[in-house]
């Protein structure tokens, strides 16, 4: 793999202390990526919902139970990407250009392997052939292609939209983007501004700032599958949860 | 000659051998994998020219502003106007979806007559004067038989309302019923005179004292959340929520104050009893003595004991609400008592923030530019003042989505014989007691402009422009209005389209010269004074602008009476479902309040269990035990109105001895089974609890 | 009527009584052929597998088939490289049972994969670094080599051998069955592996996850040898049933001994591997991930007790059984024990594939349950039905047993 | 003995046959184009340019074949002789639908392509992929592949896949070869949506 000095990185930090679990990124995720609505038959478990909000408690009993909601998506693992070593055709690739996971609905032959490969459920199985409601199919986003039944599909940072950015910049006479250029629909969407996205290989971005902040986390860091989407709580109790760094560091405190 | 089997072989094995040095199974095996890639059932995106659009939200009164991409003319997606300076770029779910309304399996685009017959529903479509006709000859007989025309309408302050006020005002025995913000016209109407219109001034508040206000939740406007957080933060902002179950709101307010569900009440004027008590209000009350007398059986300890709180928090609770100026106390209107929400308003006039920057603004009419109506007091009025089964003829507004009145309420109030008239863009279980729907368009086909949300501080007035053509057969309700008015004969009212009215509207607005104007395009505020004509105005109206008045702070205040809704209110009463299993509502308020949401919402409920769906009961893991009711299990809710079956669930936000049921599938179902208060809003309700 | 196709000095049931032994099982292939319709037709919501389950029934059954199935290249491995004579009285038997196994589990791939009809991508986009490519490239490889296998048993059927031509061709191929027999071994070796690698490879899978030797996790190894140890059990087995089922000696005592015997020396070997990854695993691998081992058997249901029914109740047990000569020569104890054995393997592909998938990874998740649809059941039912077709079609027309004729003829 | 090799012979080349002419002719559905049009006498005639009609949008995308309006701009009215203009003016301008042509270079829906970043920062020519098209008087047949649906443009004119030109062909491996000239990555991504 080349190496990806000076390449953007793109990734994400989630303040769980903004999140009122709306469901705002969910939906305009949905909108942007041409995800079709649900079957009768669908269930939690057979949906797709590449942005997906889980509700996530303290196991503590009324009064005293306190929850966060969680956006999860695809968190672009960065290094040993455990979906894209495992599929047989190649139709997952860690995309050197911007550190983004793509997968190719096209290519994929639905043995669901990364699935069951991917840490984070990120990854959603086209159990049916999409359908909209007479003339629904009018709203979809022409830079997205629809996916057919039986291939795999997940988030990738609403690639349509950086691939627009570019374009526009290319007929400026650009090569790069500015960071302003591009952002996903869940960050745009998001009304208690609790996403942020940006790159973390910029030192200064308001991102990696964040994601070095002590209060961030990342899930199942200890897989060391470098996942570019980060966490944000100061309630010690979240931290606990996740078991992170901090909850850690505040263990060894606690014991001498 | 003959041909053996052999040379047949030998002939078949030739063109085998030959078939494989051919093209053929190569190029068949790629291009059959190629058209599982382009099947052709599967939607393609349309391509077209991307262009983005400016416009306003219609779902509430809220009014966000929206930019709308379109590929060719066909919106696509909607995004928030960062700028704005109301929604801040800020939508709710409903919102993001809503140009999926249009394509709603329940769209009507033709006028229907629906008959009744033992619970099932039957339709015919029928034309626009067949209706017409129908319903004038329903009013000339409720003139003969001196019975009421009502006008209901859910978003009053907009054009179309006046018009249905100039309607009202002249048939006979008619009258005008609005429900914006029940709430706060519960406390308009403790003053002896009219004050105008009031809203919550959130934004300035220092202390936020929510009864089960989903304030957190697209309650009002979707920004609302962020200001409180980034105040939050700050440390410049509390939020007390009392709430039975932790709600979202309660998750991220600054103190969550669990009580049993159904006594906020209680809890309002066991404040009050404390803010009397230690002399923290100077309000001047005519009536006083009598409120002193009512509050005085509202003592902490008995409260605490109702509520199932300690003595202290309620103390605690009035003393930072009284103390910290300014601060504000809010309670839904919809779905709760009316007592309950005269006694939170009470707090607000209790500290005498009715009218402060920060408590319950005053705000100023938003002119209409129409011709004024005589007899406004005597066709006002609200549902409950109207006497039951009185209503002749009932046209009900639903052009707009938005909080929606209880329907049970609404069939209390129709005389036998009266019929319902739906304005409405859908057809669904909702109008259930409709004999008439007449098609409206819906947001991105209609024109309308939009009044004030109800949580600024001062009014405002936007415009939600079309940006596509309503199908065939569908009919703005103020064209019907108008129709209806000369079909009736005895009425004369504006005449002229929505376009124009609301032009004239804006105009008006302009010749005042005061407040804002903000214009989207440029994402400029800039003083109505200093626009160059009345076309800036309008223009910056219909492109995702808004007027936003300037706030005036009033000085004096007519008298009120504290006791105006609590002559019935009995302690005793509020301590039911004690010590009992009870019902309660498990419906996010504002996000399935609406009429109908577009059928992508599945992301947020069916397919990833956010938010409520399908037919469940949400159970305390300790309750479910006791009982003996394992998570997913089919169980069956017996009350004395009715029984449902339902999935149950396990939720340890929700308080023991609480069963929050949630029926997105079939709200009616639910609602059969309830108890309902005065408002005629669910009510928490005994219920038992069977296994399948 | 069809004596003629029969071969000489054996005798077999009437052609009724094979009609009605078939029945069922020809209307069991053909539900299953309507399930598999449903799933090619409707898509795969006709199974209850999801995103959290994405793998099911099928794939624990093409793990499970393939393992028992590896007797064929295990035997032609001892009978043809090691020269193990005595064991040409099952070799037939096995590569029939072989060729059922692995074509019937890549029928169930073919069905499980959402997309079949660009299932050859992968052969022309190959991604390397997949133990998927590698399982897909040797089993199609060695699919084929059991074909050819197969080809000299169905030639040397009585009414076909009348071809002289035929004869010759048989001949010819019989004489290369050795090449063949080695190709078959590399291959077997690899895919086995692979399929072990398959779940060993999950790094987001704290539970199925193991180290690598080299270019492959230490399941790599384990997976071979087991299947290795289950081979010749399970064509033990399938032998004992074949006699019990036709009333006929089909082979000596030796052989079921000898049988018996290998599978034990491999059996006791595997199950220490076993044992020593079991524990790399329990104190370094998964804490190393942040898991506890005991974090993984706290649910209802999957206790512990799954770990040492494996590895010694169907494990070191039979492995002494069958190492033991006394008990080995008492019939009934070596059944026992090679039952034991392939129980074993059953369990321990059970363990890898469900057990992984319902285990929770997330600090929020929780221990998922999954119940396959009637169309998974009747699709894997299917399979069993189309290999008792095919081997009681081979075993009434083929000689699968050379020492058939004189041992019944004593 | 040489008697039977015949007949191996014959299925042999009647195969032959078949899959070389046969089949490819099968394959593909030829279809006219809705109207007639000429470059030529556009850019000599009416001497515009090729940037008139296919030029780029400030946000980046490429108009490809101009809408109807484009056309509008000139052909209000019948201005010339040309039967195939009366067809336009008539069946299309007056009655305001957009011409539905048949586009040699569609590529499928799940494949992105930036004329912007190829033409503004590679500096290709247009008729590196397209051909000279530019001068053409009148519109070929448009030739569908039955099984995959697409234009023959993209599989390329022959079936052996092999090229004659450099826009002869523009399926993945066309791009992709070229890419791997120029070194330019070749991620999914840059060409998949």
């Amino acid at each position: 793999m080349e190496s990806n000095q000076n390449k953007p990185r793109y990734g994400m930090v989630i303040d769980l202390d903004r999140c009122n679990g709306c469901g705002n990124c969910t939906l305009a995720c949905a909108v942007e990526n041409n995800i079709p609505p649900a079957q009768p038959e669908e269930n939690e478990r057979t949906g797709i919902t590449w942005m997906r909000v889980y509700k996530v408690d303290n196991d503590k009993p009324y009064p005293e139970n306190r929850a966060v909601y969680l956006p999860l998506t695809c968190h672009q693992c960065d290094h040993h990407t455990p979906c894209e070593s495992v599929c047989p055709q190649k139709a997952v690739e860690y995309d050197t250009e911007t550190g983004i996971v793509a997968q190719i609905p096209v290519r994929c032959l639905g043995c669901r392997y990364c699935m069951t490969a991917c840490p984070y459920h990120a990854r959603y199985f086209n159990w049916w052939d999409p359908e909209w409601l007479k003339g629904m199919e009018t709203t979809l986003n022409p830079d997205v292609s629809t996916r057919m039944r039986g291939v795999v599909e997940k988030c990738n940072f609403c690639h349509g939209r950086l691939q627009a950015a570019r374009a526009k910049a290319a007929v400026e006479g650009r090569r790069a983007i500015a960071d302003s250029e591009y952002i996903p629909a869940c960050a745009e969407s998001c009304p208690t501004k609790a996403i942020y996205f940006g790159n973390l290989a910029d030192a200064n971005s308001e991102v990696s700032q964040l994601a070095k902040d002590k209060y961030s986390f990342r899930l199942l860091e200890q897989l060391g599958t470098e996942p570019k989407v980060y966490f944000r709580s100061e309630q010690p109790w979240v931290h606990q949860k996740m078991d992170t760094k901090l909850s850690a560091a505040a263990k060894e405190n606690a014991h001498g | 000659m003959n041909i053996t089997r052999r040379e047949i072989l030998r002939f078949v094995g030739g063109s085998a051998l030959g078939l494989l040095l051919t093209p053929i199974p190569w190029k068949a095996l790629d291009d059959s994998a190629v058209w599982t890639q382009n099947w052709p059932w599967i939607p393609e995106p349309r391509r077209g020219d991307i262009s983005f659009k400016l416009t306003t939200c219609s779902l509430c009164p809220a009014a966000c502003g929206m930019r709308v991409r379109c590929v060719g003319n066909q919106p696509v997606s909607l995004s928030g106007i960062q700028t704005h300076p109301l929604s801040q770029g800020a939508l709710c779910p409903m919102g993001i979806v809503a140009h999926h309304l249009r394509y709603h399996p329940a769209r009507v685009s033709r006028p229907l007559r629906i008959i009744q017959k033992n619970g099932s529903s039957r339709s015919t479509a029928m034309t626009f004067d067949e209706a017409l006709d129908d319903i004038s000859f329903a009013m000339k007989d409720a003139r003969v038989s001196s019975q009421t025309i009502a006008v209901v309408d859910g978003r009053p302050g907009r054009t179309a309302s006046h018009l249905f006020r100039q309607f009202a005002a002249q048939v006979p025995y008619g009258r005008y019923i609005s429900y914006s913000e029940v709430s706060l016209d519960v406390l308009g109407s403790m003053f002896e005179k009219p004050i105008g219109p009031l809203g919550y001034d959130l934004d300035h508040a220092q202390v936020i004292v929510s009864f089960g206000v989903p304030l957190c939740d697209c309650w009002g406007t979707p920004a609302r959340t962020a200001r409180y957080l980034g105040k939050k933060f700050e440390g410049k902002q509390k939020l007390l929520q009392i709430e039975a179950y932790r709600s979202r709101t309660s998750e991220m307010a600054d103190r969550w104050i669990p009580i049993r569900p159904g006594t906020d009440a209680a809890f309002a004027l066991g404040m009050a009893h404390v803010i009397l008590k230690e002399k923290l209000s100077q309000a001047k009350s005519k009536d006083l003595s009598e409120f002193e007398s009512i509050v005085s059986t509202f003592s902490p300890s008995v409260v605490a004991e109702v509520c199932g709180v300690s003595e202290d928090t309620i103390v605690e609770t009035a003393r930072v609400f009284s103390m910290s100026k300014p601060s504000v106390a809010v309670i839904d209107g919809l779905t709760n008592s009316r007592e309950a929400q005269a006694a939170v308003m009470i707090l607000n006039l209790l500290v005498g923030n009715v009218g402060w920057k920060g408590g319950v603004a005053v705000r100023r009419e938003v002119p209409t530019g129409l011709a004024d109506i005589k007899n406004t007091e005597s066709i006002n009025s609200n549902m409950y003042s109207i006497p039951d089964h009185s209503i002749r003829v009932m046209l009900i507004d639903e052009s707009l989505s938005g909080c929606q009145l209880s329907d049970t309420l609404l069939q209390k109030k129709l005389a036998e014989n009266g019929i319902v008239v739906s304005l409405s863009p859908f057809v669904t279980e909702r109008p259930f007691c409709a004999q008439y729907v007449i098609p409206t368009p819906v947001f991105l086909e209609s024109l309308t402009d939009l009044s004030s949300p109800h949580d600024s501080e001062s009014s405002s007035m936007s415009i939600s422009f079309p940006l596509v053509p309503s199908p065939t057969g569908v009919v703005d309700p103020i064209y019907f209005i108008q129709r209806l008015a000369s079909a009736a004969g005895v009425v004369n009212i504006e005449s002229g389209t929505m376009e124009e009215l609301v032009k004239r509207r804006a105009g008006v607005l302009y010749g005042e010269k005061r407040g804002t104007v903000f214009n989207a395009s440029t994402g400029q505020l800039s003083g109505v004074r200093n626009l160059l004509s009345t076309d800036d105005m309008w223009n910056a109206l219909i492109t995702g602008g808004c007027w936003i008045d300037s706030a005036e702070i009033v000085k004096s205040f007519p008298a009120f009476r504290l006791s105006a809704f609590l002559s019935k209110v009995d302690i005793n009463k509020l301590q039911s479902g004690k010590n009992q299993l009870v019902l309660v509502p498990f419906i996010e308020k504002t996000v399935y309040s609406n009429s109908e949401i577009s059928p992508l919402m599945s992301k947020v409920g069916q397919e990833s269990g956010l938010r409520p769906f399908g037919c469940r009961a949400y159970l305390n893991p300790t309750t479910a035990e006791v009982i003996g009711i394992h998570e997913g299990c089919r169980i069956v809710l017996q009350t004395n109105k009715g029984s449902m079956e339902a999935e149950a669930r396990y939720d340890a936000s929700i308080m023991p001895g609480i069963v929050g049921v949630s029926n997105t599938t079939h709200p009616q179902n639910f609602i059969a089974l309830c108890e309902m208060n005065d408002n005629a809003a669910i009510c928490p309700t005994p219920v038992k609890i069977q296994k399948v | 009527m069809d004596k003629q196709y029969i071969a000489r000095g054996v005798s077999r049931m009437s052609i009724k009584k094979f009609g009605l032994w078939m029945l069922p099982w020809s209307i069991m292939l053909i539900l299953g052929a309507y399930a598999v319709y449903l799933c090619l037709i409707k898509g795969l919501n006709q199974t209850n597998m999801d995103n959290r389950f994405a793998f099911g029934l099928w794939i624990y059954l093409d793990l499970t088939v393939i393992a028992l199935g590896a007797g064929a290249f295990f035997t032609g491995f001892l009978l043809y490289i090691l020269k193990k004579k005595e064991l040409k009285a099952v070799i037939n038997s096995a590569v029939v049972i072989g060729f059922i196994c692995y074509s019937g589990a890549v029928g169930v791939l073919m069905v499980d994969v959402g997309q079949p009809l660009r299932a050859w991508f992968t052969f022309w986009h190959p991604n390397v670094h997949s133990m998927l490519t590698e399982v897909t490239f040797c089993i199609t490889c060695y699919l084929l080599v059991l074909a050819i296998e197969y080809v000299p048993v169905i030639l040397k059927n009585r009414k076909i051998k009348q071809f002289s031509s035929m004869l010759v061709f048989e001949h010819e191929l019989h004489k290369l069955i050795i090449v063949f027999a080695a190709v078959g071994t590399f291959l077997s070796f690899f895919h086995q592996g692979s399929l072990g690698g398959l779940y060993g490879v999950l790094i987001g899978r704290p539970f199925a996850f193991r180290p690598a030797l080299g270019i492959w996790p230490t399941t790599f190894f384990l997976f071979i040898i087991s299947a290795a140890a289950a081979g010749p059990c399970f064509i033990l087995l399938t032998t004992a049933l074949a006699s019990k089922l036709s009333h006929k000696h089909l082979v000596t005592k030796e052989v079921y001994q000898m049988l018996g015997k290998i599978s034990g020396s491999i059996l006791i070997f595997y199950v220490l591997l076993k044992t020593i990854d079991t524990l790399i695993w329990i104190n370094s691998t998964s804490p190393s991930l942040g898991f506890s081992a005991a974090s993984f058997y706290k649910f209802s249901g999957f206790g512990t007790w799954i770990m040492f029914t494996e590895i010694v109740l169907c494990g070191l047990i039979p492995a002494l059984i069958l190492l033991n000569k006394k008990m080995r020569m008492h019939f009934a104890w070596l059944i026992t024990a090679a039952s034991l054995a392939c129980v074993g393997i059953v369990i321990n592909r059970f363990v890898m594939t469900i057990q992984t998938l319902a285990l929770p990874t997330l600090p929020f998740d929780q221990f998922l349950s999954y119940v396959p649809s009637w169309q998974e059941v009747a699709t894997f039912l299917a399979v069993l039905a189309y290999g008792m077709l095919v081997y009681s079609l081979s075993f009434r027309y083929l000689t699968l047993f050379p020492q058939e004729r004189e041992l019944e003829s004593l | 003995m040489k008697f039977q090799f015949l007949w191996f012979l014959a299925g042999l080349c009647v195969m032959l046959f078949v899959g070389w002419v046969v089949f490819p002719y099968l394959l593909y559905e030829r279809k006219e184009e809705p109207l007639q049009f000429s470059h030529k006498i556009h850019n000599e005639t009416a001497g515009m340019s090729c940037e008139n009609c296919h030029a780029f949008k400030d946000d980046g995308r490429f108009t490809g074949i101009p809408t109807l309006s484009k056309c509008r701009e000139c052909h209000t009215d019948i201005i010339g002789t040309s039967p195939q203009e009366k067809k336009l003016v008539e069946e299309y301008v007056k009655q305001n639908r957009e011409i539905p042509w048949l586009v040699y270079a569609r590529q499928p829906q799940n494949t992105y392509f930036s004329h912007a970043s190829h033409v503004k920062l590679a500096n290709i020519s247009c008729d590196h992929c397209h051909g000279p098209h530019g001068t053409t008087d009148s519109l070929r047949a448009y030739e569908r592949n039955r099984i995959s649906g697409y234009s023959r443009d993209i599989g390329g004119s022959s079936i052996t896949g092999i090229k004659s030109a450099s826009w002869d062909g523009m399926n993945m491996n066309d791009c992709a070869d070229c890419h791997n000239k120029h070194n330019i990555p070749n991620t999914c991504l840059k060409c998949h949506k």
